[in-house]
Protein backbone atom coordinates (compact mmCIF):
# COMPACT_ATOMS: atom_id res chain seq x y z
CA UNK A 1 0.00 0.00 0.00
CA UNK A 2 0.62 3.73 -0.72
CA UNK A 3 -0.63 6.82 0.41
CA UNK A 4 -0.79 9.58 -1.65
CA UNK A 5 -1.80 13.15 -0.86
CA UNK A 6 -3.26 15.68 -2.83
CA UNK A 7 -2.63 19.52 -2.65
CA UNK A 8 -4.42 23.05 -3.68
CA UNK A 9 -6.64 22.68 -6.19
CA UNK A 10 -5.64 19.50 -7.18
CA UNK A 11 -7.41 18.31 -3.44
CA UNK A 12 -10.75 20.60 -4.62
CA UNK A 13 -10.85 19.21 -8.04
CA UNK A 14 -10.38 15.66 -7.52
CA UNK A 15 -12.18 16.11 -4.14
CA UNK A 16 -9.85 14.12 -2.28
CA UNK A 17 -7.07 14.53 0.13
CA UNK A 18 -5.46 11.36 0.35
CA UNK A 19 -6.14 7.79 -0.58
CA UNK A 20 -4.37 4.72 0.09
CA UNK A 21 -3.73 2.40 -2.88
CA UNK A 22 -2.64 -0.96 -3.33
CA UNK A 23 1.68 -1.05 -5.30
CA UNK A 24 3.58 -3.84 -5.23
CA UNK A 25 6.81 -1.11 -7.21
CA UNK A 26 7.31 1.20 -10.08
CA UNK A 27 8.26 4.66 -10.11
CA UNK A 28 7.24 7.85 -9.74
CA UNK A 29 6.35 8.30 -13.66
CA UNK A 30 4.61 5.00 -13.53
CA UNK A 31 2.59 6.26 -10.77
CA UNK A 32 1.16 9.27 -12.60
CA UNK A 33 0.66 7.13 -15.48
CA UNK A 34 -1.46 4.60 -13.47
CA UNK A 35 -3.40 7.99 -11.69
CA UNK A 36 -4.37 9.01 -15.03
CA UNK A 37 -5.69 6.22 -16.50
CA UNK A 38 -8.41 6.00 -14.06
CA UNK A 39 -10.72 8.28 -16.14
CA UNK A 40 -10.35 11.13 -18.51
CA UNK A 41 -10.70 13.44 -15.75
CA UNK A 42 -8.27 12.24 -13.59
CA UNK A 43 -5.86 11.96 -16.91
CA UNK A 44 -6.91 16.17 -17.59
CA UNK A 45 -6.73 16.61 -13.74
CA UNK A 46 -3.03 15.28 -13.54
CA UNK A 47 -1.59 17.05 -16.73
CA UNK A 48 1.70 17.70 -16.93
CA UNK A 49 1.08 21.91 -16.68
CA UNK A 50 -0.73 20.18 -13.29
CA UNK A 51 2.16 19.02 -11.61
CA UNK A 52 4.33 20.94 -10.33
CA UNK A 53 6.34 18.20 -8.25
CA UNK A 54 5.88 15.05 -6.44
CA UNK A 55 7.21 14.26 -3.08
CA UNK A 56 7.91 10.79 -1.76
CA UNK A 57 8.17 10.71 2.09
CA UNK A 58 8.27 14.66 2.86
CA UNK A 59 11.54 15.04 0.22
CA UNK A 60 10.23 16.32 -2.88
CA UNK A 61 11.85 14.56 -5.58
CA UNK A 62 13.19 16.52 -8.99
CA UNK A 63 13.85 13.47 -11.60
CA UNK A 64 11.87 10.27 -11.71
CA UNK A 65 12.19 7.91 -8.45
CA UNK A 66 11.29 4.44 -7.28
CA UNK A 67 8.15 4.00 -5.03
CA UNK A 68 8.17 1.25 -3.03
CA UNK A 69 4.98 -0.02 -0.74
CA UNK A 70 4.90 2.16 2.11
CA UNK A 71 5.79 5.09 0.96
CA UNK A 72 3.71 8.37 1.02
CA UNK A 73 3.18 10.47 -2.08
CA UNK A 74 2.34 14.08 -2.11
CA UNK A 75 0.86 15.74 -6.11
CA UNK A 76 2.18 19.45 -5.84
CA UNK A 77 -0.17 21.87 -8.32
CA UNK A 78 2.03 24.62 -9.26
CA UNK A 79 3.34 27.29 -6.30
CA UNK A 80 1.90 30.41 -6.06
CA UNK A 81 3.62 31.23 -2.62
CA UNK A 82 5.06 34.68 -1.77
CA UNK B 1 22.08 31.80 10.54
CA UNK B 2 19.10 30.94 8.90
CA UNK B 3 15.80 31.77 10.47
CA UNK B 4 12.46 29.79 8.31
CA UNK B 5 9.27 30.41 9.88
CA UNK B 6 5.66 29.47 8.79
CA UNK B 7 2.73 30.86 10.85
CA UNK B 8 -0.83 31.96 10.97
CA UNK B 9 -0.49 35.39 13.18
CA UNK B 10 0.82 38.53 11.61
CA UNK B 11 4.70 39.04 12.05
CA UNK B 12 4.95 43.52 12.14
CA UNK B 13 5.05 43.04 15.77
CA UNK B 14 8.46 40.80 15.38
CA UNK B 15 10.14 43.24 13.10
CA UNK B 16 12.12 45.24 15.58
CA UNK B 17 13.60 41.65 17.22
CA UNK B 18 14.24 40.22 13.89
CA UNK B 19 16.25 43.17 12.95
CA UNK B 20 18.71 42.75 16.01
CA UNK B 21 18.88 39.14 15.28
CA UNK B 22 20.05 39.62 11.44
CA UNK B 23 22.54 42.36 12.23
CA UNK B 24 25.51 40.38 12.65
CA UNK B 25 29.11 41.54 13.63
CA UNK B 26 30.73 43.30 10.50
CA UNK B 27 27.66 43.40 8.10
CA UNK B 28 27.47 46.55 5.91
CA UNK B 29 23.96 45.68 4.59
CA UNK B 30 20.58 44.74 5.34
CA UNK B 31 17.40 44.58 2.79
CA UNK B 32 14.44 43.44 4.08
CA UNK B 33 11.33 42.73 1.70
CA UNK B 34 7.69 42.83 3.07
CA UNK B 35 4.85 40.94 0.80
CA UNK B 36 1.14 42.79 1.59
CA UNK B 37 -2.39 41.59 0.72
CA UNK B 38 -3.25 43.40 -2.22
CA UNK B 39 -7.08 44.97 -2.79
CA UNK B 40 -7.91 43.48 -6.05
CA UNK B 41 -6.49 41.59 -8.39
CA UNK B 42 -7.42 42.57 -12.66
CA UNK B 43 -11.08 41.93 -12.01
CA UNK B 44 -12.94 41.32 -8.92
CA UNK B 45 -12.51 43.24 -5.70
CA UNK B 46 -10.82 40.74 -3.38
CA UNK B 47 -12.44 39.88 -0.17
CA UNK B 48 -9.28 37.92 1.66
CA UNK B 49 -6.64 35.24 0.40
CA UNK B 50 -6.59 31.62 1.89
CA UNK B 51 -3.14 30.19 1.91
CA UNK B 52 -2.15 26.49 1.87
CA UNK B 53 0.85 24.93 2.51
CA UNK B 54 2.98 21.54 2.64
CA UNK B 55 4.31 21.52 6.54
CA UNK B 56 7.94 20.25 6.67
CA UNK B 57 8.49 20.45 3.12
CA UNK B 58 7.64 23.99 3.39
CA UNK B 59 10.48 24.60 5.38
CA UNK B 60 12.87 22.24 4.16
CA UNK B 61 12.78 23.71 0.21
CA UNK B 62 13.03 27.46 1.53
CA UNK B 63 16.09 26.11 3.45
CA UNK B 64 17.57 24.71 0.01
CA UNK B 65 16.71 28.41 -1.51
CA UNK B 66 18.59 29.73 1.25
CA UNK B 67 21.57 27.70 1.46
CA UNK B 68 21.56 28.75 -2.59
CA UNK B 69 21.70 32.38 -1.71
CA UNK B 70 24.13 31.73 0.56
CA UNK B 71 26.93 29.66 -1.68
CA UNK B 72 25.81 32.10 -4.57
CA UNK B 73 26.34 35.52 -2.49
CA UNK B 74 27.56 34.39 0.61
CA UNK B 75 25.31 36.00 2.76
CA UNK B 76 25.62 36.51 6.51
CA UNK B 77 21.85 35.48 8.06
CA UNK B 78 18.41 35.29 6.47
CA UNK B 79 15.24 35.37 7.59
CA UNK B 80 12.34 34.16 5.98
CA UNK B 81 8.32 34.30 7.64
CA UNK B 82 5.84 33.19 5.69
CA UNK B 83 2.27 33.08 6.90
CA UNK B 84 -0.70 30.44 6.08
CA UNK B 85 -4.08 30.89 6.61
CA UNK B 86 -6.69 33.36 6.18
CA UNK B 87 -5.13 36.86 5.59
CA UNK B 88 -7.38 39.87 4.79
CA UNK B 89 -6.28 42.83 2.65
CA UNK B 90 -3.97 45.27 3.77
CA UNK B 91 -2.13 42.34 6.07
CA UNK B 92 1.72 41.38 5.56
CA UNK B 93 2.18 38.10 3.84
CA UNK B 94 5.92 37.11 3.79
CA UNK B 95 9.09 38.62 5.14
CA UNK B 96 12.51 38.48 3.90
CA UNK B 97 15.35 39.68 5.33
CA UNK B 98 19.03 39.19 4.49
CA UNK B 99 22.72 40.53 5.90
CA UNK B 100 25.64 40.98 3.94
CA UNK B 101 28.76 42.48 3.60
CA UNK B 102 28.10 44.60 0.87
CA UNK B 103 24.88 45.82 -0.66
CA UNK B 104 25.16 44.08 -3.97
CA UNK B 105 24.98 40.74 -2.34
CA UNK B 106 22.26 41.63 0.02
CA UNK B 107 20.18 43.02 -2.34
CA UNK B 108 20.65 40.23 -5.26
CA UNK B 109 19.92 37.76 -2.92
CA UNK B 110 17.00 38.47 -1.24
CA UNK B 111 15.40 39.03 -4.99
CA UNK B 112 16.31 35.74 -5.68
CA UNK B 113 14.73 34.27 -2.41
CA UNK B 114 11.80 36.09 -3.48
CA UNK B 115 11.53 34.87 -6.81
CA UNK B 116 12.08 31.33 -5.60
CA UNK B 117 9.93 31.21 -3.05
CA UNK B 118 7.39 32.65 -5.29
CA UNK B 119 7.98 29.30 -7.57
CA UNK B 120 9.24 26.64 -5.33
CA UNK B 121 7.96 27.03 -2.17
CA UNK B 122 4.94 24.44 -1.28
CA UNK B 123 1.99 27.62 -0.68
CA UNK B 124 -0.85 27.52 -2.60
CA UNK B 125 -3.06 30.54 -2.45
CA UNK B 126 -7.06 30.95 -2.91
CA UNK B 127 -8.62 34.33 -3.84
CA UNK B 128 -11.98 35.38 -1.99
CA UNK B 129 -13.53 37.67 -3.79
CA UNK B 130 -16.66 40.52 -2.52
CA UNK B 131 -19.17 39.14 -4.36
CA UNK B 132 -18.64 35.53 -2.94
CA UNK B 133 -16.55 33.66 -5.80
CA UNK B 134 -13.45 32.34 -4.98
CA UNK B 135 -10.77 30.97 -7.20
CA UNK B 136 -7.28 29.14 -7.03
CA UNK B 137 -4.45 31.80 -7.84
CA UNK B 138 -2.77 30.38 -11.42
CA UNK B 139 1.30 30.13 -11.45
CA UNK B 140 2.02 34.05 -12.82
CA UNK B 141 4.28 33.46 -16.12
CA UNK B 142 5.70 36.59 -15.08
CA UNK B 143 7.27 34.75 -12.04
CA UNK B 144 8.35 31.73 -13.96
CA UNK B 145 10.43 34.86 -16.43
CA UNK B 146 11.56 36.25 -13.13
CA UNK B 147 13.28 33.17 -12.50
CA UNK B 148 15.21 32.61 -15.27
CA UNK B 149 17.64 35.89 -15.03
CA UNK B 150 19.31 33.94 -11.76
CA UNK B 151 21.29 30.94 -13.75
CA UNK B 152 23.38 29.95 -10.57
CA UNK B 153 26.00 27.33 -10.99
CA UNK C 1 5.07 60.42 -0.15
CA UNK C 2 8.25 61.08 -0.20
CA UNK C 3 9.94 61.80 2.68
CA UNK C 4 13.96 62.82 2.88
CA UNK C 5 15.72 63.64 6.30
CA UNK C 6 19.55 64.01 7.39
CA UNK C 7 19.97 64.23 10.96
CA UNK C 8 22.90 63.04 13.14
CA UNK C 9 20.57 60.29 15.66
CA UNK C 10 20.49 56.66 15.08
CA UNK C 11 16.66 55.78 13.10
CA UNK C 12 16.59 52.48 14.49
CA UNK C 13 13.69 53.68 17.15
CA UNK C 14 11.96 55.61 14.24
CA UNK C 15 11.56 51.75 12.18
CA UNK C 16 7.92 50.35 13.13
CA UNK C 17 6.76 53.87 12.55
CA UNK C 18 8.48 54.26 9.14
CA UNK C 19 6.60 50.78 7.92
CA UNK C 20 3.44 52.19 8.67
CA UNK C 21 4.40 55.69 6.96
CA UNK C 22 5.28 54.08 4.04
CA UNK C 23 2.60 51.29 3.64
CA UNK C 24 -0.01 53.03 1.53
CA UNK C 25 -3.09 51.41 0.13
CA UNK C 26 -3.16 48.61 -2.13
CA UNK C 27 0.64 48.42 -2.40
CA UNK C 28 1.79 45.08 -2.42
CA UNK C 29 5.90 45.48 -1.95
CA UNK C 30 8.02 46.96 0.80
CA UNK C 31 11.91 47.02 0.19
CA UNK C 32 13.89 48.83 2.68
CA UNK C 33 17.67 48.73 2.55
CA UNK C 34 19.93 49.87 5.94
CA UNK C 35 23.57 50.56 5.76
CA UNK C 36 25.89 50.00 8.88
CA UNK C 37 29.06 51.40 9.48
CA UNK C 38 31.45 48.21 9.57
CA UNK C 39 34.40 47.43 11.67
CA UNK C 40 37.34 47.30 9.28
CA UNK C 41 38.44 48.42 5.57
CA UNK C 42 41.04 46.74 3.74
CA UNK C 43 43.87 47.91 5.95
CA UNK C 44 43.44 48.86 9.24
CA UNK C 45 40.46 48.32 12.02
CA UNK C 46 38.15 51.50 12.08
CA UNK C 47 37.87 53.30 15.10
CA UNK C 48 34.32 55.74 13.64
CA UNK C 49 33.71 57.54 10.58
CA UNK C 50 32.86 61.23 10.41
CA UNK C 51 30.00 62.05 7.91
CA UNK C 52 29.62 65.78 6.68
CA UNK C 53 27.44 67.01 3.68
CA UNK C 54 25.67 70.29 2.34
CA UNK C 55 22.98 71.18 3.70
CA UNK C 56 20.04 71.71 1.48
CA UNK C 57 21.93 70.61 -1.27
CA UNK C 58 21.81 67.21 -0.37
CA UNK C 59 17.99 66.82 0.12
CA UNK C 60 17.34 68.53 -3.22
CA UNK C 61 19.55 66.06 -4.64
CA UNK C 62 17.90 63.18 -2.63
CA UNK C 63 14.46 64.39 -3.87
CA UNK C 64 15.97 64.39 -7.61
CA UNK C 65 16.66 60.82 -7.34
CA UNK C 66 13.51 59.95 -5.98
CA UNK C 67 11.78 61.58 -8.19
CA UNK C 68 13.61 59.60 -11.09
CA UNK C 69 12.61 56.68 -9.17
CA UNK C 70 9.33 57.49 -9.56
CA UNK C 71 9.20 58.08 -12.83
CA UNK C 72 10.90 55.43 -14.12
CA UNK C 73 8.86 52.74 -12.03
CA UNK C 74 5.81 54.12 -10.78
CA UNK C 75 6.29 53.26 -6.94
CA UNK C 76 4.61 55.01 -4.28
CA UNK C 77 5.96 56.40 -1.36
CA UNK C 78 9.54 56.41 -0.66
CA UNK C 79 11.68 57.55 2.52
CA UNK C 80 15.40 58.53 2.40
CA UNK C 81 17.46 58.74 6.26
CA UNK C 82 20.73 59.58 6.04
CA UNK C 83 22.92 59.85 8.99
CA UNK C 84 25.55 62.96 9.29
CA UNK C 85 28.45 63.29 11.77
CA UNK C 86 30.16 61.07 14.00
CA UNK C 87 28.98 57.23 13.35
CA UNK C 88 30.59 54.32 15.28
CA UNK C 89 30.72 50.88 13.98
CA UNK C 90 28.07 48.56 13.92
CA UNK C 91 25.59 51.53 13.91
CA UNK C 92 23.14 52.33 11.21
CA UNK C 93 24.15 55.21 8.68
CA UNK C 94 21.69 55.15 5.87
CA UNK C 95 17.72 53.98 5.39
CA UNK C 96 15.94 53.64 2.10
CA UNK C 97 12.18 52.26 1.86
CA UNK C 98 10.23 52.14 -0.64
CA UNK C 99 6.61 50.90 -1.42
CA UNK C 100 5.60 50.06 -4.79
CA UNK C 101 2.34 47.56 -6.44
CA UNK C 102 4.76 44.73 -7.02
CA UNK C 103 8.51 43.14 -5.63
CA UNK C 104 10.09 44.02 -9.42
CA UNK C 105 9.50 48.06 -9.19
CA UNK C 106 10.10 48.06 -5.26
CA UNK C 107 13.48 45.90 -5.47
CA UNK C 108 15.01 47.50 -8.34
CA UNK C 109 13.99 51.08 -7.15
CA UNK C 110 15.68 50.77 -4.22
CA UNK C 111 18.60 49.67 -5.51
CA UNK C 112 19.02 52.53 -8.24
CA UNK C 113 18.13 54.92 -5.17
CA UNK C 114 20.96 53.45 -3.29
CA UNK C 115 23.58 53.55 -6.33
CA UNK C 116 22.70 57.06 -6.76
CA UNK C 117 22.58 58.12 -2.86
CA UNK C 118 26.44 56.78 -3.46
CA UNK C 119 27.09 58.81 -6.55
CA UNK C 120 25.20 62.21 -6.81
CA UNK C 121 24.19 63.43 -2.61
CA UNK C 122 26.83 66.13 -1.26
CA UNK C 123 28.11 63.59 1.44
CA UNK C 124 32.05 62.92 2.31
CA UNK C 125 32.95 60.49 4.65
CA UNK C 126 35.86 60.24 6.67
CA UNK C 127 37.93 56.71 8.51
CA UNK C 128 38.99 57.33 11.92
CA UNK C 129 41.49 54.60 12.45
CA UNK C 130 41.72 53.02 15.58
CA UNK C 131 46.18 53.13 15.09
CA UNK C 132 44.81 57.28 15.32
CA UNK C 133 45.51 58.18 11.19
CA UNK C 134 42.22 59.41 9.30
CA UNK C 135 41.57 59.80 5.66
CA UNK C 136 38.89 61.25 3.66
CA UNK C 137 37.19 57.99 1.81
CA UNK C 138 38.05 58.09 -2.04
CA UNK C 139 34.78 57.58 -4.46
CA UNK C 140 34.89 53.73 -5.51
CA UNK C 141 35.04 52.83 -8.61
CA UNK C 142 32.96 50.05 -7.64
CA UNK C 143 30.21 52.67 -6.81
CA UNK C 144 30.25 54.34 -10.61
CA UNK C 145 29.91 51.04 -12.40
CA UNK C 146 27.12 50.05 -10.79
CA UNK C 147 25.22 53.23 -11.02
CA UNK C 148 25.98 52.68 -15.14
CA UNK C 149 23.52 49.68 -15.24
CA UNK C 150 20.69 52.07 -15.11
CA UNK C 151 20.14 53.80 -18.70
CA UNK C 152 17.19 55.55 -17.13
CA UNK C 153 15.07 57.64 -20.04
CA UNK D 1 32.74 89.76 -5.28
CA UNK D 2 31.45 86.15 -5.10
CA UNK D 3 31.78 83.81 -1.70
CA UNK D 4 33.25 80.35 -2.45
CA UNK D 5 32.49 77.24 0.16
CA UNK D 6 34.97 74.19 -0.37
CA UNK D 7 33.62 70.78 1.29
CA UNK D 8 35.29 67.81 2.47
CA UNK D 9 39.07 66.69 1.44
CA UNK D 10 39.41 69.86 -0.42
CA UNK D 11 38.40 71.82 2.78
CA UNK D 12 41.24 70.50 4.54
CA UNK D 13 43.77 70.10 2.00
CA UNK D 14 43.23 73.81 0.75
CA UNK D 15 42.94 74.67 4.58
CA UNK D 16 40.34 76.88 3.46
CA UNK D 17 35.95 76.64 4.67
CA UNK D 18 35.26 79.43 2.22
CA UNK D 19 36.72 82.64 0.49
CA UNK D 20 34.99 85.92 -0.86
CA UNK D 21 36.82 87.16 -4.09
CA UNK D 22 36.77 89.70 -6.98
CA UNK D 23 34.38 89.03 -9.94
CA UNK D 24 32.98 90.50 -12.49
CA UNK D 25 31.86 88.11 -15.05
CA UNK D 26 32.74 84.67 -16.45
CA UNK D 27 31.62 81.37 -16.29
CA UNK D 28 32.12 78.56 -13.82
CA UNK D 29 34.86 77.08 -16.26
CA UNK D 30 36.47 79.86 -15.96
CA UNK D 31 36.32 80.29 -12.23
CA UNK D 32 37.94 76.88 -11.78
CA UNK D 33 40.71 78.43 -14.57
CA UNK D 34 41.11 81.15 -12.27
CA UNK D 35 41.32 79.26 -9.13
CA UNK D 36 44.07 76.93 -11.17
CA UNK D 37 46.49 79.75 -11.69
CA UNK D 38 46.71 80.54 -8.18
CA UNK D 39 49.57 78.10 -7.82
CA UNK D 40 50.97 74.54 -8.97
CA UNK D 41 49.13 73.51 -5.43
CA UNK D 42 45.37 75.18 -6.65
CA UNK D 43 45.87 73.37 -9.87
CA UNK D 44 46.80 69.68 -8.43
CA UNK D 45 43.72 70.19 -5.67
CA UNK D 46 41.28 71.65 -8.45
CA UNK D 47 42.12 68.97 -10.84
CA UNK D 48 39.63 67.66 -13.22
CA UNK D 49 38.69 64.06 -11.72
CA UNK D 50 38.84 65.76 -7.34
CA UNK D 51 36.36 67.74 -8.56
CA UNK D 52 32.56 66.13 -8.65
CA UNK D 53 29.80 69.16 -9.64
CA UNK D 54 30.10 72.84 -8.74
CA UNK D 55 26.85 74.33 -6.95
CA UNK D 56 25.79 78.08 -7.38
CA UNK D 57 23.36 79.55 -5.17
CA UNK D 58 22.36 75.76 -4.15
CA UNK D 59 21.78 74.51 -7.34
CA UNK D 60 23.68 71.96 -8.72
CA UNK D 61 25.01 72.54 -12.13
CA UNK D 62 25.16 69.94 -14.66
CA UNK D 63 26.96 72.53 -17.30
CA UNK D 64 28.80 75.34 -17.51
CA UNK D 65 27.32 78.19 -15.97
CA UNK D 66 27.28 82.03 -15.90
CA UNK D 67 28.90 83.79 -12.31
CA UNK D 68 27.76 86.71 -10.89
CA UNK D 69 28.46 88.84 -8.31
CA UNK D 70 27.14 87.98 -5.25
CA UNK D 71 26.61 84.51 -6.34
CA UNK D 72 27.94 81.88 -3.47
CA UNK D 73 29.91 78.63 -5.49
CA UNK D 74 30.53 75.62 -3.50
CA UNK D 75 32.99 72.99 -4.70
CA UNK D 76 32.30 69.40 -4.82
CA UNK D 77 34.61 66.81 -4.49
CA UNK D 78 33.72 63.27 -5.58
CA UNK D 79 31.17 61.69 -3.27
CA UNK D 80 31.31 59.16 -0.78
CA UNK D 81 27.96 59.10 0.81
CA UNK D 82 25.49 56.09 1.84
Amino acid sequence: MIKIRYFGFLKEILNLEEEEIKWSKGNSQELLTFLRTRSSFWAESLSEENIFRLVINKKVIYETTPISSGDEIAILPPVTGG
Amino acid sequence: MFWVKIQEAPFDAELPNLDQKIQENNCGALVSFKGIVRGYDEKDPLDYLYLEHFPEVTEQEIERILQRAQGHWGIRSAIVIHRVGRLNIGENIVLVMVSASHRKAAFEASQFIMDYLKTEAPFWKKEFFQNGNSRWVEAKQSDIEQKKRWALS
